[in-house]
């Protein structure tokens, strides 16, 4: 890692998680670094907060694990100094099926799990209201609401906050889950079940993120480029079962 | 009956093998208080323990009733430890519960009525004097406090068989002979079989009525109190009883002998039972030219049985001393010459 | 006041969520763990009951219990939650998983404050005829009372820590609340005062605990 | 044999991280967590060293410190980390976050264990002129060592849950490897055999630990 | 000199107050053996335990050397603490040490040479008869061979002042006598004040020359031992003296006695010292006309002065008995009337 800027610095380093963003990076990304001459090293952070000050800190260069509400939160809490170089492709929430496999077969009173991490809670209500099951208050933003924010629940569904990943263990104890599209990917959950999947706000976008000072190097030129590339894109065209959204750069 | 047969006990102790027991036979009869002395390290208590079984033997049979203690299985075993009160010679009381809960403790293993236990305890208490420390715990007596309490509790049950390791050890001579009292009176009423280990011979020769001396894990001398007192046959017997029954004569003395230049002996006369009772010291001065000086004397009472021990200076020709020991054999007392 | 970013209610709710799931599991945590313990310590090589199978069997069990992160523990036992108590997600259902974590856990604990008995009490306990289950009741226990007494504090303490992971199958719980809406959404005053509940919550644990140890410990 | 998704050489690697940090930090543990357990014991209400002040500062700075989750704990030392061994990240940097977490918790395990200690022998120790230091070295320790020895085992194992979530700042080892590739990915093959390598760690400490501790009590 | 200046101590269990000490004051001088003797529960462990600290008075003052001992900072404290050995009641060996380590510890505390401290454990060990125990550790140990332990710590750093708690309770009389012997030679050759609290008497009257007896707390009686064994003056000191030195007929000579309907008159008679060494008896047989039978006696030695109790029945006419009297009397021998 470091802060050496100079178009010279070619071992670059990344925090990396168990989720499909680092092993999309690895798989279509790295190679076309490698083929430039970088030298990429991951580094194994399970937890996204402690990436982000790993990356503030200037322990790692980059990561490419969340989006822009989440790390503008983190800059606003931490005094953090990142900035996001490009949306990358990213797999939307959806809401599929517990014990119901339909939307119209939601009840009064139906239980629904929603991911309690940070970086999706707000994303899943958003679906939630987008199906017409709840209601948020207007005034908030959507990428950060809270269940506080409901201000209409007709269905009086009750959401259990979980540890996303767990959700699909528990499905048939719900009528419907709401995960991301990690917790998909990870489940090995055919994307094309989803019952309704997100419309990602811009700022729900995943980034590629660094090191305010470091936006100009060469290596995230580098980065920025390849999730740009028309290999990249190749990739992408061969890969993509439905799980992944991909925004117009990278199209 | 408790019937040890054959019974040797090994230890093993860094690969060193240390021989508690070897091959112990004793028979103690129903109603017996039975004592064992020995040297600090004999192999009292572990003898004591194995009644119980809470000691198992290396080699031997530990009959308990006529029935083999080491092939009970569990609950019949339970049921003759109940049967069996014993006192420990580290007292081994519970430091959590108080000094009532500590005597009520074998009561409520046997599922008594709570009237009844608070009855008992209250009774044991005032027997062992501490009616007043009911509610202290063990870490707040002293060390013949915790000693009684001990005693109370293996009471508590009214055993028939008692096992008492040192039971008197931390007691003072007044509240040891209480203690040997109420046991006495225990054994005379209850019909119950004492087992005393001690190193204190005068709590033999105050309750027991059979003795064994141990040596090196060995039983060297068993037998009544009195044979074993009056006459102890092993060295380390003789001088165990020495202890309780001296019969030597005191140093002072010994070198005041030294000057003497009169023509004396010395003898020590043993009277027992009867001839203690007869006058003859005043007899050999009346009727013998000697003259007599008691170096020393002890008299004890064992078993209802006198014995007197004197050493007496006999001054004079010697015909005439020949004289007075013929008077003392005649009359069938026992006498040895002693020798500075 | 300072801004938590979440109603009053909702930290009631948590600090209600926690007392009953340290509290109900810590309870069934303790019995199990009081019965495994003793029955490691009676069947032990050196115990009264030696008994080399069961003695293997529940240390092995124990051990491979506790080998397990508490995450994974919970995932692998869904299928018991779901039989014991119907669902496998919420606060009662992270019960399943805590007494599982707690029982183990309080058995090492206990095992050692009992390994602790002086031998000779328990030798006048086989003295007196009692039955296993009474030297254990009136002997063992009671002896060994003040250091299971902490033993259970410090158990209890490490069952907090579990709480604040049970969130992970909606839980709930001041922990949760800390991690989650606290650690994760960097929102520091609510991190602090949560942080805050907890230290009370262990603080008064801790402070009883020792009480009622240095009380029996006395005598 | 099954596919665990991972290289055979990152296995060895997480082993060797999980090794790694738990005996540096059960080494530096172990040392804090005596002297904090002795100051307990001898200033607390019924000690020799009677001192309400240092008790209640130590007590409840060991209480605070056991209250804080350990992923929260590990984010509020990040500074303390960072000036001891100057990254935030990495299997060394886990140590100082480690060492903080099980240095409490042994302290309250070892407290317990000393608390058991004979009051006659303390006695003794008075009665001979030992300093407090000398109390400590030639009598409480040495007395208390089988219930230490079973303390530092029941730490160790807790220690291993904790370097599981020492993941979090890229500590690496094989909880983690079980957490992240094996749980996150809900790779069951890998996570069952990482799992398994736990176990092993486990049952072998705690045998390490029965052996030690039982031949010590047998006297 | 170790002075106990009023010093008392009280307990409260649960509310209620243990007056364990009360007002006591005692000096004892540098190179005394001092014995405490008193029934259980009297206060004799609380009082030893004042000289070092281990008990803080409630009121009063402990002076060792002349020096408040609790007025000392810690640190002066030790200093005075290594320079007292104490054999603790309950032994308080350390359970984890082997023997050989349990009385090297002193040693270890005082810095000694690693090899002068194999050569002085190796030393003591003989002198307890314990060699062969070396490598034991104490649970392995009988109840007399732990005892033996805590002596041999006791004396392992030559202290100055020796405290000894009931220091021969768990031993036979042999091995009691031989540490006696031990303990009084240390005293002799290294003039160690020696304090004894003991429920034995006879440890007293074989090796103290100072005696205190406690009741409730308090010293009802002091003096040298010869004062009080000779002539005790409270009813329990007598009690206690009885049992080394009895002074009463056995019962059943007491029967005989009942059916005697000639004119007789028991005398107990108390020789003392030189009185002891001369033949009374004789005297009185060759020049008066009574008959006479010795119904007790006993003969013991008491720092080498010779006590002498006996109980003669004397009969005869009254004037020929009363001449008998006078002629006690004129010899300046204690007497007095035994009434049965
Ligand atoms: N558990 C044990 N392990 C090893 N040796 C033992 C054990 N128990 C007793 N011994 C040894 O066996 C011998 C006999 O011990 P025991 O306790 O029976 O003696 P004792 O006659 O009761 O002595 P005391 O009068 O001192 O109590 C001693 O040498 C003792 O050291
Ligand atoms: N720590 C304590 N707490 C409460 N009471 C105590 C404590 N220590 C001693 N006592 C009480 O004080 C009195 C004197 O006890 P002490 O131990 O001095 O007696 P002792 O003369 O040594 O008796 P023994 O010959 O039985 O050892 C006893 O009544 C005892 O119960
Ligand atoms: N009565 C005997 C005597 O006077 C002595 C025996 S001892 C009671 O010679
Ligand atoms: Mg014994
Ligand atoms: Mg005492």
């Amino acid at each position: 890692g470091g802060d050496d800027t100079g178009s010279a610095k070619k071992e670059i380093t990344y925090s990396k998680s168990q989720g499909p963003y680092s092993e999309l990076f690895e798989k279509g990304i790295k190679p076309i670094l490698e083929k430039k001459g970088y030298k990429v090293t991951g580094k194994d952070m399970s937890d996204l907060l402690q990436a982000d000050v790993a990356l503030n800190e200037g322990e790692v260069d980059f990561n490419v694990e969340q989006h822009t509400a989440y790390m503008e939160n983190f800059n606003k809490k931490q005094n953090g100094h990142l900035v996001a170089l490009t949306p990358i492709p990213t797999v939307p929430a959806g809401i599929y099926a517990g014990s119901k496999s339909s939307l119209d077969q939601i009840s009064d009173g139906a239980k629904v799990a929603v991911p309690n991490d940070a970086a999706n809670t707000a994303r899943c209500y958003a679906l939630l209201q987008k199906v017409g099951w709840i209601k948020l208050n207007p005034e908030k933003d959507l990428s950060t609401v809270t269940q506080q924010d409901i201000i209409e629940n007709p269905h009086h569904i009750q959401f259990t906050e979980m540890k996303s990943l767990n959700i699909p263990a528990v499905r048939g104890d719900f009528d419907f889950i709401v995960i991301t599209g990690s917790i998909v990917y990870n489940a090995n959950i055919d994307p094309s079940t989803a019952l309704a999947t997100e419309d990602i706000l811009p700022h729900l976008l995943l980034q590629l993120v660094v090191l305010d000072k470091n936006k100009d190097a060469q290596w995230a030129k580098d980065i920025v480029s390849a999730y740009h590339s028309d290999e990249f894109k190749k990739y992408m065209g061969e890969h993509n079962n439905g799980l992944w959204y991909i925004p117009k750069d990278n199209q | 009956m408790i019937n040890f047969v054959n019974i040797s006990k090994t230890f093993t102790v860094k690969r060193q093998k240390i021989k508690a027991l070897q091959h112990v036979s004793l028979q103690i009869s129903d109603g017996d208080i039975f004592g064992v002395i020995g040297f600090s390290g004999a192999g009292k208590s572990t003898l004591l323990r194995m009644v119980n079984a809470l000691e198992i033997p290396t080699e031997g049979r530990m009959e308990v009733d006529g029935r083999d203690i080491n092939a009970l299985d569990f609950s019949e075993l339970r049921k003759v430890r109940k049967k069996i009160g014993m006192i420990f010679q580290e007292f081994n009381l519970l430091e959590s519960k108080s000094v009532y809960d500590n005597v009520a403790i074998p009561l409520i293993l046997n599922h008594v009525d709570k009237k009844l236990i608070q009855k008992r305890v209250t009774e044991l208490l005032s027997f062992v004097e501490l009616s007043d420390k009911a509610l202290a715990y063990p870490s707040q007596l002293s060390g013949g406090q915790k000693q009684r309490i001990g005693i109370a509790r293996a009471l508590a049950n009214n055993p028939s068989i008692l096992l008492c390791d040192e039971a008197t050890s931390a007691l003072d001579p007044e509240t040891t002979e209480s203690i040997l009292q109420l046991l006495k009176r225990i054994n005379k009423k209850l019909n119950i079989t004492i087992l005393i280990v001690t190193h204190e011979i005068h709590v033999i020769q105050s309750i027991c009525n059979r003795v064994a001396v141990m040596e090196h894990g060995s039983v060297v001398e068993t037998g009544t109190v009195l044979e074993v007192f009056s006459n102890p046959q092993q060295n380390m017997t003789k001088r165990f009883v020495q202890t309780v029954i001296p019969d030597e004569i005191p140093p002072s003395i010994v070198e005041t002998l030294h000057d003497d230049v009169r023509n004396y002996r010395l003898l020590k006369i043993r009277f027992l039972g009867n001839n203690a009772k007869r006058n003859i010291v005043y007899y050999i001065n009346t009727h013998y030219k000697v003259e007599t000086n008691i170096l020393f004397a002890s008299v004890n009472e064992l078993q209802q049985t006198v014995l007197g021990i004197f050493i007496v200076q006999v001054i004079g020709d010697d015909s005439e001393i020949n004289q007075v020991i013929s008077y003392i054999e005649r009359n069938k007392i026992q006498w040895q010459e002693v020798v500075l | 006041m300072i801004e938590l970013g979440v109603p009053n209610s909702r930290l009631i709710l948590a600090a209600e969520q926690t007392i009953y799931m340290v509290f109900v599991s810590l309870g069934i945590g303790t019995l199990i763990a009081v019965l495994l313990s003793v029955v490691l310590v009676l069947t032990n090589p050196g115990g009264i009951l030696k008994n080399k199978y069961i003695y293997v069997v529940v240390n092995t069990v124990v051990n491979v219990i506790r080998s397990i992160p508490f995450i994974i523990l919970m995932v692998f036992i869904l299928p018991l939650t779901k039989m014991i108590v119907g669902t496998r997600i919420g606060t009662t259902a992270a019960l399943v998983p805590l007494v599982v974590f707690i029982a183990p856990y309080l058995t090492r604990l206990f095992e050692n404050s009992i390994l602790e008995v002086n031998k000779g009490i328990i030798e006048a306990a086989q003295a007196m005829g009692a039955s296993y289950f009474e030297i254990v009741r009136y002997f063992l226990l009671p002896e060994a009372r003040g250091s299971l007494i902490l033993s259970v504090t410090t158990g209890t303490i490490g069952l907090i820590g579990a709480t604040a992971m049970a969130g992970a199958i909606g839980a709930g719980g001041v922990g949760n609340l800390a991690l989650t809406y606290g650690y994760e959404r960097l929102n520091f005053p609510l991190m602090l005062f949560t942080v805050v509940i907890l230290i009370v919550f262990v603080q008064s644990i801790q402070t009883v605990g020792n009480y009622f140890s240095t009380k029996v410990r006395k005598h």
